[in-house]
């Protein structure tokens, strides 16, 4: 090999990184999860000082550092605070296909609730959506345990 | 401020979309190599070394490790830190405690990423909850982009007015600063034109992804003085990581966080008239929009006076406060370095050494990092050791 | 240096599923930590976590416990790596004089990825990647050479796992806690030859906090405060075959600096107790002498002898060890509060009598490329 | 919307995914649930001048190379751009043998789906090349797992169909001068 003379065409070097994660709930999200389940019903989780109810539910309130144990009921209705039309794709981190778009994801205050949620709305025409609207949780039929798939989707409530 | 502590170099590659032509390690080695030779260093001379990156960019695990080639760390004190988007300023406080602590005299802090090697909306999907958030989660450009239109309903805010950013961003890349990514001189039509990505933010609105590195040397008092007549002494650091949950940061009607950290770092500066005391500003902004609504949590104009500010012009380079000489994060934006260059760039200011980039007579500088769930970081820099 | 104190530690019980989820094991240790120093979140001015984004499977991973370990409130940063560098950032920003109290904290589920594949992506994706090395296989290179350099044996080795199992016997935050002999050692499953399924450590779950202070303030809000004395890290080179594996000079240059800090020139008579991260068995050989508590090369004879014994010259891992419970970046803090509970004359049915001088060690990437130690006394 | 309405929660006791079984004696009964899933990503990671020529050099003429430091005068392989120890940059290229001496090794017994190179058990070996100054970490074949010893003499056996990456070199094979 002459030195510095030979032309290197750059290599690279591919493959798919593959990390199975079986991620644990914990206390705070499987009973959440058990109750979108078993009840269709969302619930949250209640501060004993300042009376905020956090959406979904979890161990400690952000402003007090206090544990919170009171789970309670909220409604499956909600406003729409933010939303994006994703429509450019990128892969699902989960299969390490292409996630299927367009797809609209959804930042929801539900009633009830002080913290906000994601999740998607059955409508992808960005001029049909607007912040503000009503929107109201659609459940499987089939549940098994997983946000994404229990509450299939939100709707918009006509007439709105 | 105990112990003072001075940044006495920078360097960073020249940011690219794609950059086949090295590794990892050897990007990492072309800035490490850049700052010392801007100090008059060698490796020999460092005595401890922070790094930050993004671990699923890369898929390295513990690149603390990993970038001993690169980074010069063979047989000396590394570690890594890492917060996401707020990477590269982490690391540059991190650099800044490892002086200020004694413990050390002369420290070398690197923030790199090589974008190029994954699907980086991918990548940083994962940041999202696993259970509550991943599967709908594509970026922060959903936020961003509720936030703008609030503020524009509530401040009478426009979407030029974010173009003006863009292109004053833009502009100042393409013409003052050989280091960035995207030199390209747009006007406000061609922002105003170019596709929304979500209303109202259009893609000349937003950063694009890098490949790049950034070094930068931190040095005590005594040490600084020795090696440089001008170091830039780091005058005061905030950071405040507000948030976890992304849907939380919705209807925030500012960034919280950037004005609880302004407001540590000023006390330590004694700042207490920013738009009057600070010369320079390089800020970490994800999307022109932010380059509007942000600089009243920076406390440089009253609140909804970011239009008036952007339209008046102040902020362009001639202006009396410039705003992203470097062009910032829209045209840069290899992610672990981002921040840092912020901090560099802010640095080669009051060291005057930023040449076509230079703001005249510039002594106070500030640096912001932004990212994770609307958190921020932000140092401010100073040619004096202390402001009267 | 300016005297820094720890005056709070917390641990959970370690295990291998542990059902809590991230946030709810950060959230245990930092309420207990703060219980036990006697504070409130509002006293802490600053926070560390001690987050990795392939353990955690989580990208910015520090995220998922911020507000558990309260770091939303104040001025925080994440250190990936051992929790062994998260202190030592703690400590940073305590003697920079910008804080007062630090706490740091971190947490590990190991049980919810996988090992293999995580440690796997330690090696560089251009080369040795492709050849499926990870922690174990890497380690049984290390083991090998070490045994062939200096004449070690597999026996020798075996007996850490003993002994180190038995100490766990007295600590109600081990993980596996037994009675095993050296034959079980030998005769349990090859993983990598050398190394067999009992010299190496387990897959556990938990948390460690840790809370230090500024002197007078360590002084003010705790009665015992336990200083740091002396801190070092360094790292090796990377590239597995750019290091003689059978050598300890990152770990020896680390030590020679908290050493010189800390006035220790005669580590074996003046350290009574140490914490290193034996990862492996044959791991704790190599860092006693990395730590100078004998030549290069005669651990194994130091082990045969008995002197690392509980109530003997220089008991190493009192608590069982990380071979007893091993998570991934907590296992470094963890070895901190363990020296702090020995100091503190608190370590229950672990306790070696009349310590005043601790060692803890954490380490860094494979085979011990990375190393930190810490020196803590009364 | 989700793609596919799988169960994807599973109570704590039952069996986890193909490659985590959860063992069942270890949990209480607490009710709480697990979420498999995966972190699955495609990269490109780019091997650089320096490396690419390593490679080209294997790929095209099965013939190894490493760059040798003005300072301490290692030579290392793979080669480097810069020297790890002077942190001096390497300019000259050096040849170096496809024999060499096995500093250590070890057999791989137990089994990890998608990062191993082949079917466990597998022998992996650190080798110092002649004339290399340092160890070139990679699998052993054609030889009994038994028989393998520290300091035996082993040779570089190429594959047929070379790609430029590192398994171009399909393992090291005992050799008798």
């Amino acid at each position: 090999m002459e030195q510095g003379k030979e032309a290197v065409k750059p290599l690279s070097v591919r493959y798919i990184a593959d990390m199975p994660y079986n991620y644990h709930a914990g206390y705070y999200y499987s009973r959440f999860l058990r109750e979108l389940r078993d009840n269709k019903r969302i619930v949250g989780v209640k501060c004993p000082k300042c009376g905020k109810i956090y959406v979904p539910p979890r161990i400690v309130c952000r402003d007090c550092f206090v544990k919170m144990e009171e789970f309670v009921p909220v409604s499956d209705k909600g406003t729409l605070l933010a939303f994006t039309v994703t429509n450019f794709a990128y892969t699902d981190t989960t299969t390490g296909e292409q996630k299927k778009i367009p797809f609209t994801a959804a930042f929801i205050k539900l009633d009830g609730a002080d913290s906000n949620i994601v999740h998607c709305l059955d409508e992808t025409d960005e001029k049909k959506i607007k912040a503000g609207m009503r929107l109201q949780a659609v459940f499987s039929d089939n549940r098994t345990g997983d946000y994404f798939h229990d509450i299939d989707h939100f709707r918009i409530i006509e007439g709105m | 401020m105990k112990r003072l502590v001075g940044i006495v170099g920078v360097g960073q590659t020249h940011h690219r979309s794609k950059n086949t032509d090295c590794n990892g390690q050897e990007l990492i080695s072309i800035a490490v190599k850049r700052a010392l030779e801007s100090a008059e260093l060698t490796m020999a001379d460092i005595d401890a070394i922070v790094i930050g990156n993004m671990d699923h960019f890369e898929s390295i695990n513990y690149v603390d490790m990993w970038s001993v080639d690169g980074s010069g760390g063979y047989m000396k004190p590394i570690m890594k830190v890492t917060t996401g988007g707020t990477t590269g300023s982490a690391i540059g406080h991190a650099g800044f405690y490892h002086a200020a602590s004694g413990l050390f005299d002369t420290v070398l802090v690197i923030g790199w990423e090589q974008n190029s090697e994954s699907d980086t909306t991918a990548a940083i999907s994962t940041c999202f909850d696993p259970i509550t958030e991943r599967e709908y989660s594509a970026g922060a450009i959903g936020p961003l982009a509720a936030h703008y239109t609030a503020y524009m309903t509530k401040y009478g805010a426009t979407e030029e007015d974010a173009a003006l950013v863009s292109v004053r961003d833009h502009n100042n890349a393409a013409l003052y600063n050989g280091y960035a990514h995207l030199r390209q001189t747009i006007t406000v039509e061609d922002v105003m034109k170019s596709a929304y990505i979500s209303y109202p933010i259009k893609l000349l609105d937003i950063c694009p992804r890098s490949d790049g590195a950034c070094a930068v040397i931190f040095a005590s008092e005594r040490k600084a003085r020795k090696i440089t007549e001008r170091p830039a002494w780091i005058l005061g650091v905030g950071d405040c990581h507000i948030l976890v949950h992304l849907a939380d940061g919705i209807g925030l009607a500012n960034l919280p966080s950037l004005e609880i950290a302004a407001r540590q770092a000023y006390e330590m500066a004694g700042i207490t008239d920013p738009f009057n005391q600070i010369d320079v500003a390089e800020l970490y902004i994800p999307a022109s929009t932010a380059g509007v609504s942000w600089m009243e949590a920076l406390g440089l104009c009253e609140e909804g006076g970011g239009p008036r500010l952007i339209r008046s012009g102040v902020t362009n380079m001639g202006g009396k406060l410039p705003i992203n000489p470097s062009g910032g994060v829209l045209a840069t934006n290899p992610i672990g370095a981002t921040g840092l260059l912020r901090i560099g760039e802010a640095a080669l200011q009051v060291m005057g050494k930023a040449e076509k980039k230079q703001v005249e007579g510039a002594k106070v500088a500030v640096a912001t990092g932004f990212g994770g769930c609307f958190w921020s970081d932000i140092t401010v820099l100073s040619s004096l050791p202390r402001l009267d | 240096m300016e005297k820094v104190g720890i005056i709070g530690v917390a641990q959970t019980k370690y295990q291998r599923y542990n059902p809590a989820s991230h946030a709810e094991l950060a959230y245990e240790v930092t309420s207990k930590a703060l219980e036990d120093a006697g504070l409130t979140i509002d006293d802490i001015d600053n926070t560390v976590t001690v987050c990795n984004d392939f353990w955690d499977g989580r990208t910015i991973s520090s995220m998922t416990i911020t507000e558990a370990t309260g770091s939303h409130k104040s001025p925080t940063t994440n250190v990936e790596g051992d929790g062994t560098y998260g202190a030592l950032m703690g400590l940073m920003r305590i003697l920079s004089g910008l804080h007062e109290i630090t706490l740091v904290v971190a947490q590990s589920k190991i049980s919810e990825g996988i090992p293999s594949v995580i440690t796997n992506a330690m090696f560089d994706p251009i080369y040795e990647r492709m050849l499926g090395l990870d922690a174990i296989n890497s380690a049984a290179l290390q083991m090998r050479s070490y045994m062939a350099k200096y004449g070690v044996t597999e026996e020798q080795c075996a007996k850490i796992s003993v002994k180190n199992h038995k100490n766990a016997k007295a600590n109600p935050y081990a993980h596996l806690a037994m009675d095993i002999t050296v034959d079980d050692v030998l005769k349990s499953r090859v993983l990598a030859d050398p190394i067999k399924l009992l010299d190496a450590s387990p897959i556990s779950d938990g948390a460690c906090a840790i809370i230090m202070a500024r002197e007078r303030t360590a002084k003010r809000k705790h009665g015992k405060p336990i200083w740091i004395k002396g801190v070092g890290h360094c790292a090796d080179a990377y590239h597995l075959g750019d290091r003689d594996l059978a050598e300890v000079d990152a770990l020896a240059s680390a030590a020679k600096r908290a050493y010189s800090m800390a006035g220790i020139r005669s580590p074996l008579k003046q350290i009574h107790v140490a914490e290193v991260y034996d990862a492996f068995s044959y791991m704790e050989l190599m860092w006693m002498e990395g730590l100078g508590f004998c030549d290069r090369g005669k651990a194994s004879a130091m082990v045969d002898s008995g002197l690392t014994e509980m109530n003997s010259a220089l008991p190493v891992n009192p608590s069982g060890g990380v071979l007893s419970a091993h998570a991934v970046q907590v296992a470094g803090l963890a070895r901190i509060a363990e020296a702090v509970l020995q100091l503190r004359g608190e370590a229950g049915g672990r306790q070696v009598d009349g310590a005043s001088t601790a060692l803890a060690h954490g380490i860094e990437g494979a085979c011990g490329q990375g190393h930190c130690v810490f020196i803590l006394g009364k | 919307m989700r793609r596919d309405p799988v169960a994807r929660f599973q109570l704590w006791g039952c069996e986890g995914n193909e490659v985590m079984a959860v063992r069942s004696e270890e949990l209480g009964n607490t009710g709480t649930l697990i979420y498999p899933s995966r972190i699955r990503l495609p990269y490109t990671w780019h091997v650089g001048k320096v490396g690419s020529r390593f490679y080209q050099e294997i790929r095209d003429n099965c013939k190894i190379w490493g760059t040798k430091c003005p300072q301490c005068e290692w030579v290392f392989v793979p080669p480097r751009e810069t020297c790890p120890r002077c942190y001096r940059d390497m300019q000259e290229w050096v040849q170096v043998s496809d024999t060499g001496t096995l500093l250590t090794y070890t057999v791989t017994r137990y089994s990890v789906p998608g990062i191993q190179p082949q079917k466990p058990p597998f022998a992996l070996g650190v080798i110092k090349l002649d004339g290399a100054s340092t160890g070139l970490v990679h699998l052993l074949g054609e030889i009994d797992m038994n028989d393998i010893s520290v300091g035996l003499r082993v040779k570089a056996v190429f594959r047929e169909v070379r790609e430029g990456n590192y398994l171009d070199i399909k393992y090291f094979k005992p050799f008798r001068a």
